[in-house]
């Protein structure tokens, strides 16, 4: 057994989660650099992992296998392959961001500082294991987990309306949980009649399953995610616990925990349903548009910064399921860089969104104006993260876009038509967000604004620095993804659309 | 001889202590029907002895009167220490405990 | 064999074109890119160090050397163009993988051919020049740093757009220049109307992007490859329907960049932005990326009947309808914005004629890009000395105080109406008759227009430096500063001659490899279209003078006027249409929608939440507290037990 | 003294009775607890009172350890028989007693409650020195006599003898294997809970209510039984598990005997398990009866009523499957909707917990529609699991409960339990885990639990139940949920509640539970071998 990689890299933020709750509570400074420190080794033990990855062969890598529970064939068995390696950067990267800007978002809450760092690194742990885990009960568990933390930090540290927001964040997850649960139960069933029970991703990936009961099964996977990802009409908890929470919250919760739903979309509803998903797919399609459209619509029509975020969110992650559920490569790999990506520009967005807020005591775009007077630097960032949200070119947001939209349009041509009016959409809400807080005359109550302090700008610079460098430089982690993909995609037994027309013989000595 | 007319008589019986203990308020005489009750399961007991032709259930019904028994002891424990608290034996009065 | 060398028959003549890999100075064509590109990140990352820095002294030096630097650069590759024989004047070079997955690879490439050579020249001369312009007209913005930060932003998208090898690299260029403008137009963001500028100008731009998102996609959907060579090869086998289709989604993202009908709206309120935005990127070269596109696609273009009467039609519409516009202007700027869409129109025009236009629709691109860039500045020198008031019945009689203002704006006049032996003269002739050529209505549209630009230009140059002064009492009108006038007399000698580039039909030779050409012939000699034109222009600036020079203009716009003016005022109701049809219909969609989303979505799931705790409620109230109640409730379930057993015997 | 023996006697008239031939060892923890209970009597006799309660606690605690050693004991020796069903172990004392794998497990289950149960009994720091038992039953709540008692410090230690008996009950109950023995048990579990519900030092009115309700609630149900179990005799002639099965597989006629019988018979189980409609009690006694006593009857009634309702219909009935199985699922059905459903509306703990356990009688009802035997997750190994999770859970719980308190003692509206998270975050944790637990959250022993019986339900073809449970727990969650909320977020009312600093017995039986009820949930491996290796009930 070679070096536990990835249960380390899931257990150092737990572990840290617990020295932090174990620190004095007079001490919320030493909380905050701990915690800090922490996040900072968990990025860096991911960065050997990215390190260790062998992108030829492909696979599950750096593989872990144990029994846990034999009787009923559960076993703690991690590994990664491409994509959950990428969502795993993602979240590690994020962590140390959320944690420099909220650095003061947890002072004077009702619940001590140093727990509302003990949460953020457990949410990371749990988050990474579910990533990372190869067995669809140890998957469920730990899926099931990632609830508790998140549920404290919005119940725990968010505004008015807290604990509305936590419940109804909890009741939805939970409620999807269960029905994800009942397939869980059926898969083993399954399994277990077809020789001893194991839920290793493996194994049950070759059970042979009946198409009806396969459907069934599907569905209880599907909806769980659905409710995740957050998709139209499961959506209505995002917007609440957005606002209601505090923006490093609201940061892990979009950015994070939702890449849970899309990325078990990937891993399980492909990998175990094959003949289901495709069998779902026009429909998850459809649902798929409708999100971007209802979303982008929606958030036109906020007022609340924060609400108006989580519904391009909504739009986005429309985006994202589409991706998948057009069954190209083009698509899938698009989707994946497309989490990777809208984690960082919404975290960049929400966080902005954060420090304006926090300055003016108010979440109502109506009430700002001019602000890129005397803020220039956070009005600039703000422009930046906000163009990476309509995915403007030149961006990363824009690669995984338009990979999902080419993928689709060769798959059905009608959607991708649909999901691109998504961009003027998005070119709406964000521009009139932007019009409205930052430009025209500096309004007399918006005076006390102040530009960004060194600590937010040096959180937000590698989120930004990251957008545009992928935005010219997308290749490395698409080959990171490309070849879990195809895996996938060859699993589901889809090939892609060949080219309409024959290509012409192309001559010597051209470019390609 | 058959057994009908006894099974009979036992089930009227029960059901007499069954309604009984629906009806009466007094806790005394609802325990009294309870009684009843368990007798009624005597009567058919020793009935079905008969025509299965073995003691069991006769011996059955032993066993009945003398739970019966503890159960009185039981039973009028608790129902004294209500009524010397409440002065009153109606079922109906102890309601405290509900919705 | 035989089959495949039949297809290479039947592809149009682009399929004779073979890039070769660039070495030699061809290899150093990313600097063009690069430069200002790097120059830019500078200076907009120069944020950080406050607004006081040195780079707030010195930056706008910076942006215009890496201008120029550009420029030169861009001059090299020219002069070793010329050098390569025909064959190998398409240069490409790849520099690195964007993104590949699957099937779907693109390259980051520079494809520097004879026409993107010439747009090279185009942007980063006149590029230069503007930045030096710049350079005295934003001396006193405090936030000029950010401005030559956001110009040299533009050059390098600009570059992208135009050296791009495959047709997504040239998206990212597309919506980067249209990034750039929307920082540009709204770059002085205090102002409301300013922002509002900007913004509508980046969202009427998306719309058109759809379009040539949507092209991009269906290109790969159809060959595989969305590389600008390879579908000019590929789509000689595709269907005529699809050429059609690619050919219309095309022309969707033209009209936006080029704001040509309906699209049109937003070029007139991108005047908010400072002038040298306006000569540069509303006039000179930002505008021309449609016209740009369609040539680059002309492979597209020559497979579809359908795509190039519809060019045509957009161009002859757009040229009339900016005509009129411009003809009810009282504010310069944005008469000469309407001029600039008619111009453009002339462009549309040319290039939907097809092989027998593209290179004139070029030729004219540039001269507009002369002369158009001249006259904006112009009109930037004249609001300079005058406070910056844009309204020209406030201006009059300044030819003495502005003299070479005056000189060279006049030189962009005659070269725009088009007077013989300048370069207007000869872009403009040469399309009009090849419309004639083409066809007889198209050629008839684009006569008139020329009557109406006489007419409006004429009209613009009476009230600006002719008449008395109708000036306010505070205004003391002067000459711009050298800094200023230098390139005005650049551009104002180019649009004089820039008409030489056609002598012994230089640019059509240079430009067939790239569009092919043919030659339509008319029914009548050349030199007599060229007479009627003179004639009609001729009539137009006489009709102007009559009108405007005889009469004293009223120092406020007269309200008493004919429909004709109040329309072009109005800019013929696009707003209105685009409010009425899009705006108000969207509110109201979304008002509704979040009202559903709040009531009926979010409702069914706390009203689901009621219904169980009524529920939880009403089973309450079963827990009497009486024991006979319980007795009663056991009692019954037993009854029932007892008979539902029994029943499943019975039945 | 069974029916078989009885048979012998009449059977050969002249023949010498031959003495019935018992393994006492076998059924020596059975022995033994009764033995402790009728010496816990007699120390109540004559040991001078000033002892009696430490005594009591003695006599008791060492009774229960020696059982459960005893239990292991028995427990390892037992040997597999293969039959039509896989098992161990088998019937013994005549066939009265059926000391089977289940039955071993179900007695090691019951002991460790017995234990859990009985440090509660013996915590005295809570109540000033004073156990949670009225100092003499007899005396009128406020009367002078009464305040006479207490001054004088008298105790009830005569709970720890009756605790003893129902405990023995429970473990008879558990393993009987002829009706009339089951009837028995019955009745030796039931007693003494009726007494002891009745015992409560502070809110005497409400626990001599509880008292009278669950026992007047209870005769009724068991003359139900008893009437049951006569129509079955009547069918099948013998009280016998083994020879009414092979009636019902062989014989013909008198079909509507049996089935009523065996409705009759659901009845009084279903009453004892506290499933809809026969749980109308439970609230009313849970909330009444002191706290110690609702753990330890929340846990063990449930345990043995469950494992002899597997057992008479499994065993007894086995063959007419098809006929009480439909009415099971309806009942199991209703169960879990009305539990989880009307504990949202609750606003005491107590009553709270009361519900939430009539909500899991549906969950392990749905147990039942599992296979009968096999390798696999069966009905009996999820429902055994069940009850070991749910049990620790419940009498955590209900510890927890003891020591939340205010002036009059316990405090139990939902209201003053706000902010116990700020007033003492290790008993809120605690609580919450056990409400995490009964909510069926992972990590926690309810997950295991709801997940073993599900899929056994499942294996079992009963997908449908598996559906509604699923509906049922997500329902039941917002309801705990709101609780956690109300621990952890809501303001406290006034000054909060106070947290009475007890004695090591209590804290010890949160600690156990707790660790139980993680452990089940982390590493289930060991217990779910347990249950899976105790096979089925052997006749």
């Amino acid at each position: 057994m070679s070096f536990p990689w990835l249960t380390v890299l899931m257990v150092v933020p737990l572990v840290g989660a617990v020295l932090v709750a174990a620190l004095p509570r007079s001490r919320p400074e030493l909380a905050k650099w701990t915690a800090l420190g922490v996040s900072l080794v968990s990025l860096g033990i991911s960065l050997a992992v990215l390190a260790q990855f062998d992108l030829d062969s492909g696979g599950f890598q750096l593989s872990e296998q144990h029994e846990w529970i034999e009787p009923l064939g559960v076993h703690y068995a991690l590994g990664v392959d491409g994509i959950g390696l990428t969502l795993i950067l993602m979240t590690t990267i994020l962590v140390p961001i959320v944690i420099v800007a909220g650095w003061n978002d947890a002072d004077g809450a009702r619940w001590s500082v140093k727990t509302f760092f003990a949460l953020m690194l457990a949410l990371e742990g749990l988050v990474i294991g579910v990533f990372a885990a190869t067995d669809v009960f140890l998957f469920y568990v730990l899926f099931e987990a990632a609830l508790v933390p998140a549920y404290f930090l919005i119940g725990g540290y968010g505004g008015a309306r807290r604990s509305y927001a936590a419940l109804k964040f909890l009741m939805f997850s939970l409620a999807g949980g269960l029905l994800m649960l009942a397939s869980v139960i059926g898969m083993w069933v399954i399994s277990s009649s077809q020789g001893d029970p194991s839920f290793l991703l493996a194994d049950m990936k070759d059970l042979s399953v009946g198409t009806v009961e396969g459907r069934w099964l599907f569905l209880g996977f599907f909806i769980a995610f659905a409710v995740k990802a957050p998709m139209v009409p499961l959506h209505t908890w995002l917007p609440d616990a957005a606002s209601a929470a505090t923006p490093g919250t609201s940061v892990l919760l979009v950015s994070v925990l939702d890449k849970l739903g899309t990325f078990g979309m990937i891993r399980f509803c492909l990998g175990l349903f094959p003949e289901a998903s495709e069998w779902a797919s026009p429909v998850v399609i459809t649902l798929a548009v409708i999100s971007i459209l209802y979303g982008a619509l929606l958030a036109i029509g906020q007022d609340h910064m924060m609400r108006l975020i989580a519904f391009t969110s909504v739009s986005h992650f429309g985006f994202i399921v589409l991706g998948i559920f057009a069954l190209t490569s083009q698509s899938a790999s698009g989707s994946t860089f497309y989490m990777f990506n809208h984690g960082l520009s919404t975290a960049a967005l929400f966080l902005i969104a954060g420090f304006l807020i926090q300055r003016r005591g108010s979440a109502r775009i109506s009430d700002f104006g001019g602000v890129q007077k005397i803020a220039p630097i956070m009005a600039g960032l703000f422009l930046i993260a906000g163009l990476a949200s309509l995915s403007l070119p030149g961006l990363s947001t824009f690669v995984g876009e338009f990979l999902v939209l080419a993928g689709t349009f060769t798959r059905s041509t009608t959607a991708a038509v649909f999901a691109t009016l998504g961009i003027v959409l998005a070119a709406l809400y964000i521009l009139l967000m932007y019009q409205r807080t930052m430009t025209g005359p500096l309004r007399e109550d918006n005076r006390g604004v102040t530009d960004m302090v060194p600590r937010e700008i040096v959180a937000i610079a590698p989120a930004v620095v990251l957008l545009i460098g992928l935005g010219l430089f997308p290749q490395p982690i698409l080959d990171l993804v490309n070849p879990a993909v195809s895996e996938t995609l060859e699993h589901v037994q889809v090939g892609d659309p060949e080219p309409k027309t024959p290509s012409f013989p192309i001559a010597e000595g051209s470019s390609k | 001889m058959t057994v009908e007319p006894f099974i009979g008589l036992s089930a009227l019986l029960f059901a007499i202590g069954a309604i009984g203990v629906l009806v009466r308020r007094n806790a005394i005489v609802v325990f009294m029907c309870v009684e009843l009750m368990l007798n009624a399961c005597n009567l058919s007991f020793v009935t079905f002895a008969r025509a299965h032709g073995n003691l069991d259930g006769q011996v059955a019904a032993f066993f009945v009167m003398v739970v019966a028994a503890a159960e009185v002891v039981v039973g009028l424990a608790i129902i004294v220490s209500i009524f010397r608290t409440r002065r009153s034996a109606s079922v109906d009065d102890a309601s405290l405990l509900k919705l | 064999m035989t089959s495949m060398s039949s297809i290479v028959l039947a592809a149009s003549e682009h399929a004779d074109v073979v890039p070769v890999a660039a070495d030699g100075v061809f290899s150093w064509m990313w600097l063009l890119v690069a430069i200002p590109a790097v120059s830019a990140a500078i200076l907009l990352i120069g944020d950080g160090a406050g607004d006081h820095g040195p780079l707030d002294r010195f930056g706008h030096l910076l942006g215009t050397a890496a201008a120029i630097a550009s420029f030169v650069v861009g001059v090299v590759g020219f002069v070793a163009l010329l050098g390569q024989d025909v064959a190998e004047r398409a240069v490409t070079q790849d520099l690195w993988t964007w993104m590949q997955v699957g099937g779907f690879d693109v390259t980051m490439s520079v494809y520097y051919d004879q026409l993107s050579a010439l747009f090279v020249l185009l942007i980063t001369g006149v590029g230069s020049l503007i930045h030096v312009y710049s350079i005295g007209y934003m001396a006193h913005d405090p936030r000029k740093r950010r401005f030559f930060g956001f110009l040299n932003l533009f050059i390098a998208a600009m570059l992208v757009l135009v050296l791009a090898g495959d047709y997504l690299v040239l998206f990212l260029g597309w919506e980067g220049v249209g990034l750039a403008s929307y920082l540009l137009i709204g770059f002085w963001q205090e102002k409301r109307s300013a922002a509002v500028a900007a913004k509508k100008a980046f969202i009427v731009n998306r719309v058109g992007d759809l379009g040539l998102a949507l092209g991009i996609m269906l290109m790969f959907a159809q060959f595989g490859t969305t590389n600008i060579h390879e579908v000019g090869l590929n789509v000689t086998n595709a269907s005529q329907s699809v050429a059609t289709a690619l050919g219309l989604l095309l022309l969707l993202g033209a009209c936006g960049k080029s704001a040509q009908v309906p699209l049109q709206s937003w070029l007139l309120d991108a005047m908010e932005g400072p002038t040298p935005v306006s000569a540069l990127i509303h006039a000179a070269t930002m505008v021309t990326a449609g016209v740009y596109l369609v040539v680059r696609s002309a492979a597209i273009y020559d497979l579809s009947e359908v795509a190039r009467t519809a060019v045509v039609i957009v161009g002859c519409v757009t040229l009339l309808f900016g005509a009129w516009i411009g003809c009810a202007k009282d504010d310069i700027k944005k008469a000469l914005a309407g001029s600039t869409m008619s111009q453009i129109g002339y462009m549309m025009l040319a290039a939907g004629l097809g092989p027998a236009g593209y290179a004139f629709a070029i030729f004219h691109l540039i001269t507009h890009g002369f002369f158009k860039a001249n006259m904006f500045l112009g009109a930037g020198s004249v609001m300079h000395g005058m406070n910056d008031d844009v309204d020209m019945r406030h201006y009059g009689a300044l030819r003495k105080l502005m003299p070479l203002t005056f000189i060279t704006f006049a030189m962009g006049y005659l070269a725009i109406i088009g007077f013989p032996g300048f370069s207007g003269f000869f872009s403009k002739d040469r399309i009009i008759e090849s419309a004639f050529a083409t066809n007889f209505w198209a050629g008839l549209a684009a006569l008139l227009g020329a009557g109406v630009t006489a007419f409006y230009m004429t009209r613009v140059m009476i009230l600006t430096f002719f008449g008395e002064r109708r000036w306010r009492e505070d205004v003391h009108p002067h000459e711009s500063p050298k800094i200023m006038t230098v390139p005005l007399i650049v551009l104002a000698a180019l649009s004089v001659v820039g008409g030489a580039l056609t002598f012994s039909d230089w640019i059509e030779d240079w430009l067939t490899p790239v569009t092919g050409s043919e030659h339509h012939e008319l029914g009548v000699p050349a030199w007599v279209i060229t007479l009627i034109i003179v004639a009609v222009v001729a009539v137009g600036a006489s009709l102007a003078y009559v009108l405007f020079a005889r009469r004293d203009v009223p120092d406020t716009a007269p309200q008493q006027v004919s429909v004709f003016t109040r329309a072009g005022r109005a800019d013929l109701y696009g707003d209105a249409v685009n409010e009425a049809v899009f705006m108000r219909p969207g509110q109201y969609l979304t008002r509704s929608l979040v009202y559903v989303d709040g009531t009926g979505i979010d409702g069914a799931v706390t009203g689901t939440a009621e219904l169980v705790g009524d529920g939880a409620r009403g089973l309450r109230r079963l827990q009497t507290g009486f024991v006979r109640t319980y007795a009663a409730e056991i009692f019954g379930g037993a009854l029932v037990l007892v008979l539902a057993l029994l029943a499943v015997n019975l039945a | 003294m069974s029916a078989v023996s009885v048979q012998a006697i009449v059977g050969a008239a002249p023949s010498p009775i031959e003495a019935p031939d018992v393994d006492y060892a076998t059924i020596s923890p059975l022995l033994i607890i009764l033995g402790a209970a009728v010496l816990g009597v007699l120390v109540e006799a004559f040991v001078p009172r000033a002892y009696r309660f430490v005594t009591q606690i003695a006599v008791a605690v060492v009774g229960v350890v020696a059982a459960f050693v005893a239990t292991v004991v028995v427990g390892a020796g037992l040997d597999t028989v293969d039959g039509e069903v896989t098992g161990r172990g088998g019937p013994t004392a005549m066939g009265s007693l059926s000391v089977d794998g289940p039955a071993v497990v179900t007695w090691a289950m019951l002991l460790f409650f017995g234990l859990l149960g009985v440090l509660l009994f013996a915590e005295r720091r809570l109540d000033g020195g004073l156990s949670a038992f009225t100092s003499q039953a007899s005396t009128p709540p406020g009367s002078a006599d009464e305040r006479h008692a207490t001054r004088l410090r008298i105790e009830h230690s005569e709970v720890f003898p009756l605790a003893m008996f129902a405990l023995g009950g429970m473990m008879f109950f558990a393993s009987a294997n002829d009706l009339l023995g089951m009837f028995v048990a019955l009745e030796v579990l039931s007693l003494p809970l009726y007494l002891m519900c009745g015992l409560a030092r502070r809110r005497r009115l409400l626990s001599q209510e509880a008292a009278m309700k669950y026992f007047l609630l209870g005769a009724f149900s068991s003359a139900f039984f008893l009437y049951g179990i006569a129509m079955v005799y009547g069918y099948a002639g013998s009280f016998g598990l083994a020879e009414i099965s092979t009636a019902v597989s062989s014989q013909i006629g008198g079909q509507n005997l049996l089935l009523a019988g065996m409705a009759l018979i659901l009845v009084g189980l279903l009453f004892k398990v506290a499933a809809v409609p026969f749980h109308a009690w439970t609230p009313d006694v849970y909330q009444g009866a002191p706290t110690p006593v609702t753990a330890f009857m929340a846990a063990g009634t449930k345990a043995a009523a469950f494992v002899a309702m597997l057992r008479i219909f499994f065993v007894a009935f086995g063959g007419a499957r098809w006929d009480w199985a439909p009415a099971v699922w309806a009942i199991a059905i209703i169960t879990m909707l009305f539990g989880a459903i009307a504990s949202i509306a609750q606003t005491d703990v107590k009553r709270m917990l009361a519900y939430s356990s009539i909500a899991h009688a549906g969950f392990l009802l749905v147990g039942m529609a599992g296979l009968t035997s096999g390798d696999g997750v069966t009905s009996v190994s999820a429902v055994l699991f069940y009850l070991v999770a749910y049990g620790a859970a419940a009498i955590g719980a209900f510890a927890v409960v003891t020591l939340v308190r205010d002036a009059g003692g316990e405090t139990t509206h939902l209201g003053r339990w706000a902010g116990l998270g700020k007033e003492s975050p290790v008993l809120a944790v605690a609580f919450t885990i056990f409400l995490l637990s009964f909510a069926g959250i992972p990590l926690t022993g309810g997950f295991i639990s709801k997940w073993s019986v599900f899929a056994a339900a499942w294996d079992g073809g009963a997908w449908p139940l598996v559906v509604v449970g699923v509906v049922a727990s997500a329902l039941a969650l917002f309801f705990y949920i709101r609780v956690v909320v109300l621990l952890f977020f809501a303001p406290p009312q006034g000054d909060g509640p106070t947290v009475a600093v007890p004695s090591p017995l209590t804290w010890s039986v949160v600690a156990i539970t707790v660790a139980v009820t993680i452990v089940l949930g982390v590493l289930p491996g060991p217990l779910l071998d347990l249950v899976q290796q105790a096979g089925a009930f052997v006749r």
